[in-house]
């Protein structure tokens, strides 16, 4: 067994990390649920493991997705972990090769060099040496250029390079030293004892008779061992750990796992340690670009959850708009989990609604359709106004859920992490749903639209009131005229990221007015600042990113921009004075053409009876 | 101790001095902006919980600066954060976050 | 007589008169002005800043003061003690001894502060520690200092709000209008001089109603954690060690509240001038229910007595604040030479009927 | 405390009190409350000053109880109150000397009425004339009791044996002088001082060497009230009041409470009784509560009459601590014992209040 003191560190380390990770998957895995356990247990055996694979390869090791976005991060990133994966591997081949068995201890791969210096050195030795030579210098490339990101972050496609906290700052520190010490230690050996190739063997020529000697020979392997042994110890509680983890996230993922919104689940444990810090999300985050706050966002939340430090801002100054969501290269939920953490730190949090139960609201009178204007609603009445006449012109029998006083749907209060507590909420507008008897339910905000699909399954059909409208166009119950107004539309985030509406609005707008491009457009979209998630922005802050949103959103021509949610219209109009803001229900009820009035001989018969037989 | 078939009224001038306003210190550093309040009451007139109950925001955060805090965690408790409040608030007062912070300091100060 | 020689006597040397006497005399007239006291600028001399911007009012006095032309003649320490009007003229008896004549007289004799010992429930000059805004505003002016009579910085500073104003049982029930404000200024003022003080205000309603008041008030709120307390101060008791306890009612919280307080400040009001009775009776002008003179016409013709030749300017025709006693006395240097020029009487009611 | 401001709003209230030949209306309560009172204050009045003060057998209440519980008419109030002026006018006397502060208000308050509106004059005079066949004439002047001894008050302090002092340290006892709210408080050009500052009390501590002591809550209302401790439901408002008072003035540790009204010493004096049982709390220097006096019994004291004569065993807060401090002599024996000397029987002990 080839044994020399040095190895220590790095055995150690190593024995340490695996130690620790197992724990850590072993603790995770328990939180796995019983159905959670069928899905694994079923797809395991599918080609969504193959997939896995493939995207552990075309992920973890090629980094495709921050090619895509920047190709020197891309290649930066690639050429670490790529590299050192080909170290690993060719390195293990040249030793079975060298020593001609399949196994040897774990670290003599790693220090192939140092134990391989007394024996001759037979020819098929040259080419190891040169590959390995090469894919050293590849991974050196990019340890290069991880130490130039951190000064130049701009050349690298990031706005801004990310704050580290000290732990990992050291781990990174450390993991720059050790390939620059592996060529220390393999130079001055192939100098001392021959080995290497052009890399190892040109550098270690320079180091001739000034450095390299017994005592620096053996010096540099001891450090080559202790940086790898420090690396090892500090990747579980550092940015490093989402080296393992993110491969066990792309299994997890492919078997058909997802996050939860009021759970820490499995899988959020996975995703929550897959976040390296890299930073590509902070420049898609408004409150970066347009505030310059930069502590609250998803890496340095996940970040102060695992160091257990985690502050009430941190926690709650944040849109939760999904616009990180978007760019994050490894696929984090960002507010599935955001909204979990805030769930179990509001856990105890007592709330007492048992006033709900014995409220008397006016009697809901039944109706095919029942119409949910929303708490935000009865502070922008034009909009409710607007879905009166629409109802009225479309001759569809419909009534209010809340005209004059309405229960909220629960949703702000599950944004701020008291999804238990907001119960009694849904179980009280899903009475009054219930006493309407109506088949449709219609909502103008897309924040009550999200909370009554997801989160109160309902048995009749929900519908946001863009898709409602579109449906009463083309089914040529609402007659409308295009006027010549230029307006841009702007997706609130919780209808078009929140719910995957895009398409809708845009056609209800194009007939009635000229629909604008901007560069935000559906996904892309810009959050109004609004966001009731975000509990620590001041008045004036939200102003700052309203202005900054319409800004970016509409040029000198345009003069209007339309919205679908009556808190991005109340948090837009009460930031400036210049562009009208919309809803989309209030552009198409100003380009209502009236039905026709039929007049009889006897009285006049109103249009609802004629019209609804004829259609 | 004997009584005499009736209690003696409670005093109920707000004694600002004595009171303990520790509470209210710790959620104005945390929501500076509630010292912008001039308790016109918009909030506490389109608040939902508020037409439903005796519960009323303006009331409540001004009691709780007075360091009147006995019936503090019963009200807080009935705040459904719906958000219309911080909607209209003219002095732009951060109520949503004034009521999340009442909340922290009343558990940690129990 | 040429228009220049005509001579305008101005009684009282406040802003107002100054301004309307700079404004004159650059009409050409010939101006003399009679002042009770030996200064100067009127109240302004008492004051240590200005509302809303905290200006230095010796920086206003100096300005007004420079401003007047050298040919004003000045009657110091002295009041009007008789007028007899002939047609066109006015023979005014200056201390009962000289007599001058003038084509026309302008009444610019500004207020008084209210004599808050009348608010006796407050107990101003009978406790120790309760001082009122004028007061204030003169222990800025002396050692920018704020100490109470025992010598101390105080910990909590009480502002009083409507002392002497909308207040039948001292008989002014008009609101003084600058007093929310000034409270407001000397608020910030205490707290920058005093920063860890607890600096609170007693209102019944704030009227900041000037242009950047509000701004003020926010600034007073946010930066300077003024605590506004909304309950008309009832009553004001003295401690053994000086301090005073504040009652009054907490109408937003439903219930009474009492407050310790080191120092009570009292936003004295204005009241009518000593002056406006006897000069009213003098020149037989007639003073309103609330003891200012009354205007001609509300909107139209503020300026003008009813009597021919005699106007009025500045805060002797109600309470109101610098820059619109300025204005006002501009107004009236405008009605004069106006006056004067045509000769007749001519003031704009009957143009308009 | 800037003295000359105080003594500036005590000229302003000047009250002219005539000073021989009063018509003495002697009060409902007083008798019960303090039975050595009055007898002190006729003392006083005859033998001391040597004034002359009818006491008329048929003269009857002012109806003050009824009216401040509201259960009768004024006419009837206005007739009551004429009754007595005409027994006053008969027995030949114009100055009217009501010994309690609730009849003052009412006579002060009818004699405004009747200024301010002569036609209800007349219909009291009617009314009297119908019921009794009686005429009557308006007092030339109205003064309370403590008016008069207020006037006095420095003859008084001349033949004084004892002086408001501390014996032992020789420093002015601190008192504290509460005013019965119908004294002032309606008519405050009526009160010696007016509203604010009454200075008939406070005056009589500083001529007999006292030093009076200005406490945050000094205008208080004691907690009488009539409706407020008549009813048992109200009684709880009643003691909140004196209890706010005590609360306001412990702090200040006054020797002595001395009142011009027979209802306030009455309940300050009962009151500390009944906080210390409900609540356990007592009020004044160790254990003892603090003492109260009427005006009357305050000069009995300071011309030297025996305590127990003045009637201060009657008191509920016991007056012997005082009493040592003035440095005044009593005999426990004969506490308990009527003129002749035989034993009427002690008191119950309170549980807290300490009491010989």
């Amino acid at each position: 067994m080839k044994f020399d003191p040095f190895v220590l560190p790095f055995t150690v380390g190593l024995t340490f990390m695996i130690s620790v990770l197992l724990y850590q998957y072993f603790r995770w895995y328990l939180l796995l649920s019983a159905k959670e356990k069928t899905i694994v247990r079923t797809n395991l055996f599918t080609k969504r493991t193959f997939f896995g694979f493939r995207e552990i390869f075309s992920e973890s090791l090629f980094h495709k997705k921050i090619f895509a976005k920047n190709r020197l991060l891309g290649y930066m990133h690639m050429s670490l972990a790529f590299g050192w994966f080909l170290l690993i591997i060719v390195g293990h081949l040249e030793t079975s090769a060298y020593f001609g068995k399949a196994f040897e201890a774990p670290y003599v791969p790693i220090f192939l060099r140092f134990f391989q210096n007394e024996a001759t050195h037979q020819t098929a030795q040259f080419g190891y040496w040169f590959v390995m030579d090469t894919i050293l210098l590849f991974i050196l490339s990019g340890v290069f250029l991880a130490w130039y990101k951190r000064k130049k972050a701009k050349k690298f496609g990031l706005g801004r390079a990310t704050k580290h906290a000290i732990g990992d700052r050291i781990a990174l520190t450390v993991l720059w030293f050790i390939f620059p010490l592996r060529l220390l230690a393999e130079s001055i050996t192939s100098i001392l004892y021959g080995g290497g190739s052009y890399l190892t063997f040109g550098l270690g020529s320079l180091m001739e008779g000034t450095i390299a000697n017994e005592h620096t020979f053996y010096f540099s392997w001891w450090a080559y061992s202790i940086s790898l042994g420090l690396f090892f110890i500090f990747l579980p509680f550092s940015r490093y750990m989402h080296i393992p983890t993110e491969i066990g996230l792309i299994m997890l993922r492919n078997w058909g796992l997802k996050t939860e919104k009021n759970k820490m689940s499995c899988i959020s444990q996975f995703e929550l340690h897959s976040c390296s810090s890299c930073g590509i999300c902070l420049d898609t985050c408004q409150l970066t670009t347009d505030l310059n706050s930069c502590y609250s966002q998803a890496p340095y939340l996940y970040k102060s959850v695992r160091n257990a430090n985690l502050t009430d801002a941190k926690l709650n100054d944040c849109l939760m708009c999904g616009r990180c969501e978007l760019s994050c290269v490894v696929g984090i939920s960002n507010n599935n989990l955001r909204q979990s953490i805030r769930n179990k730190v509001s856990n105890k949090t007592e709330s007492n609604l048992n006033y709900l139960n014995d409220i008397k609201l006016q009697p809901i009178n039944k109706a095919d359709v029942i119409y949910f204007a929303g708490c935000m609603s009865h502070l922008t009445p034009g909009i409710k106004r607007a879905m009166e006449s629409i109802f009225k012109a479309a001759s569809v029998n419909f009534s209010h859920l809340d005209q004059y006083e309405s229960v909220c749907c629960g949703r702000p209060m599950m944004l701020a992490g008291m999804t238990k507590q907001a119960l009694p909420l849904i179980n009280k507008n899903k009475d009054l749903i219930a006493q309407s008897g109506a088949k449709i339910l219609v909502t103008s905000c897309p924040i009550c639209y999200k909370v009554f699909k997801e989160d109160y399954n309902l048995d009749i059909e929900v519908v946001h009131h863009t898709t409602y409208l579109q449906n009463l166009i083309d089914s040529g119950k609402l007659r409308l005229q295009k006027s010549e107004m230029k307006v841009v539309y702007h997706d609130p985030c919780e209808l078009g990221r929140g719910s995957g509406i895009y398409e809708a609005p845009r056609q209800v707008i194009k007939r009635v007015a000229s629909l604008k491009k901007t560069d935000y457009e559906k996904e892309q979209a810009l959050c109004c600042g609004g966001s009731l998630a975000n509990t620590i922005l001041t008045s004036s802050e939200r102003n700052i990113l309203a202005n900054a949103a319409l800004k970016k959103m509409t040029n000198d021509k345009i003069h209007t921009v339309v919205t679908a949610c009556p808190l991005c219209k109340k948090t837009f109009a009460s930031a400036q004075k210049e562009i009208a803001i919309k809803d989309i229900a209030e552009i198409v009820e100003m380009n209502l053409i009236p039905m026709k009035v039929i007049r009889t001989k006897s009285k006049k018969v109103p249009s609802e009876l004629l019209l609804n037989n004829n259609i | 101790m004997n009584h005499f078939g009736f209690t003696i009224n409670k005093d109920n001038t707000i004694d600002y001095d004595n009171n303990d306003r520790s509470l209210a210190n710790e959620v104005l550093s945390h929501e500076p902006s509630l010292y912008r309040c001039i308790q016109c009451g918009s909030c506490a007139g389109t608040c939902t919980a508020g037409s439903f109950t005796d519960y009323n925001f303006r009331k409540m955060h001004l009691l709780m600066r007075r360091g009147e805090i006995q019936h503090l965690r019963l009200a807080v408790e009935k705040c459904i954060l719906c958000g219309k409040c911080q909607l209209i608030c003219p002095r732009g007062v951060n109520t949503r976050n004034v009521i999340r912070q009442i909340r922290i300091a009343l558990d940690k100060m129990n | 007589m040429k228009e220049t020689e005509k001579h305008i006597l101005i009684v009282g040397a406040g802003p107002a008169g100054i301004e309307a006497a700079e404004h004159l005399s650059d009409l050409g007239y010939q101006i003399s002005i009679v002042e009770k006291d030996e200064a100067i600028g009127g109240k302004l001399n008492n004051w240590h800043q200005l509302f809303p911007d905290h200006r230095p009012a010796k920086e206003v006095l100096s300005h007004l003061v420079n401003k007047l032309p050298k040919n004003v003649k000045f009657y110091l320490n002295s009041t009007v003690t008789k007028t007899i009007k002939e047609e066109n003229l006015f023979n005014v008896e200056i201390n009962g001894k000289t007599k001058i004549q003038c084509d026309s007289i302008l009444l610019t004799v500004g207020f008084d502060v209210f004599d808050a010992r009348i608010k006796e429930e407050y107990g101003y000059g009978i406790y120790d520690n309760v001082v009122t805004s004028a007061d204030l505003e003169h222990i800025f002016n002396q050692n920018n200092k704020i100490l109470t009579t025992q010598g101390k910085i105080p910990k909590k500073i009480a502002f009083i709000n409507c002392v002497g104003s909308r207040d039948e049982k001292v008989g002014n029930l008009y609101c003084s209008s600058v007093c929310c404000v000034t409270g407001v200024k000397q608020a910030i003022e205490a707290k920058q001089m005093a920063p860890d003080a607890e600096v609170f205000m007693f209102y019944m309603d704030i009227r900041m109603y000037g242009r950047f008041y509000e701004d003020l008030y926010l600034e007073a709120q946010e930066k300077y954690h003024v605590q506004f307390i909304r309950g008309r101060l009832s009553e004001v008791a003295e401690l053994q060690d000086g301090s005073l306890l504040l009652k009054a009612d907490d109408t937003l919280a439903g219930c009474p509240i009492k407050v310790h307080a080191d120092l009570v400040v009292l936003l004295i009001g204005f009241v009518p001038a000593a002056s406006c009775n006897s000069l009213s009776k003098m020149l037989n002008i007639e003073c309103a229910k609330d003891g200012f003179f009354a205007p001609c016409d509300v909107h139209i013709d503020r300026n003008s007595t009813g009597t021919e030749g005699i106007y009025m300017a500045g805060a002797c025709t109600g309470p109101k604040n610098l820059e619109a006693s300025l204005a006002d006395a501009r107004s009236a240097a405008l009605k004069i030479h106006y006056h004067l020029v045509h000769g007749k009487a001519t003031n704009l009611i009957n143009e308009l009927s | 405390m800037i003295l000359e401001g105080k003594k500036r709003v005590w000229n302003e209230y000047q009250k002219e009190i005539a000073d021989d030949k009063y018509f003495y209306a002697r009060s409902c309560i007083r008798q019960n409350f303090f039975p050595g009172a009055e007898k002190t204050f006729l003392q006083i009045m005859r033998n001391e000053l040597g004034k002359e003060v009818y006491d008329d057998p048929k003269h009857t209440t002012c109806t003050g109880i009824a009216y401040h519980t509201d259960i009768i008419p004024l006419e009837t109030i206005m007739t009551v109150v004429a009754r007595q002026f005409s027994l006053m006018s008969e027995s030949g006397y114009e100055n009217y000397v009501p010994s309690c502060i609730t009849s003052f208000g009412i006579y002060t308050e009818i004699l405004e009425l009747w200024e301010h509106n002569p036609e209800l004059e007349e219909k009291a005079r009617d009314f009297l004339y119908k019921s009794t066949k009686r005429e009557f004439k308006k007092p030339k002047n109205l003064a309370h009791a403590s008016d008069v001894i207020f006037k006095f008050r420095n003859e008084i302090a001349q033949k004084a044996k004892h002086r408001l002092v501390n014996c032992n340290t020789g420093e002015p006892l601190r008192v504290i002088e509460h005013i019965g709210c119908h004294y002032a408080r309606m008519f405050p050009h009526k009160g010696v001082g007016g509203a604010e500052y009454p200075y008939v009390l406070a005056g009589l501590a500083e001529s007999f060497g006292g030093e009076v002591v200005d406490y945050p809550e000094r205008r208080t209302c004691c907690g009488f009230g009539f409706r407020q401790y008549l009813v048992q439901a109200n009684r709880g408002y009643s003691v909140a009041c004196s209890k706010r008072k005590f609360e306001s003035m412990a702090p200040f540790n006054p020797d002595v409470i001395i009142t011009n009204c027979p209802g306030c010493p009455y309940f300050l004096d009962r009151w500390q009784y009944v906080i210390s049982e409900m609540e356990g709390k007592i009020y004044g220097q160790n254990g003892h509560g603090i003492p109260v006096l009427t005006f009357e019994e305050l000069a009995g004291l300071m011309m030297g009459y025996n305590p127990w004569d003045i009637g201060l065993q009657m008191h509920q807060i016991s007056i012997e601590p005082l009493l040592d401090k003035i440095g005044i002599e009593y005999n426990m024996h004969n506490k308990y014992c009527d003129a002749e000397g035989n034993f009427m029987g002690k008191p119950e002990i309170p549980e807290l209040v300490k009491f010989y």
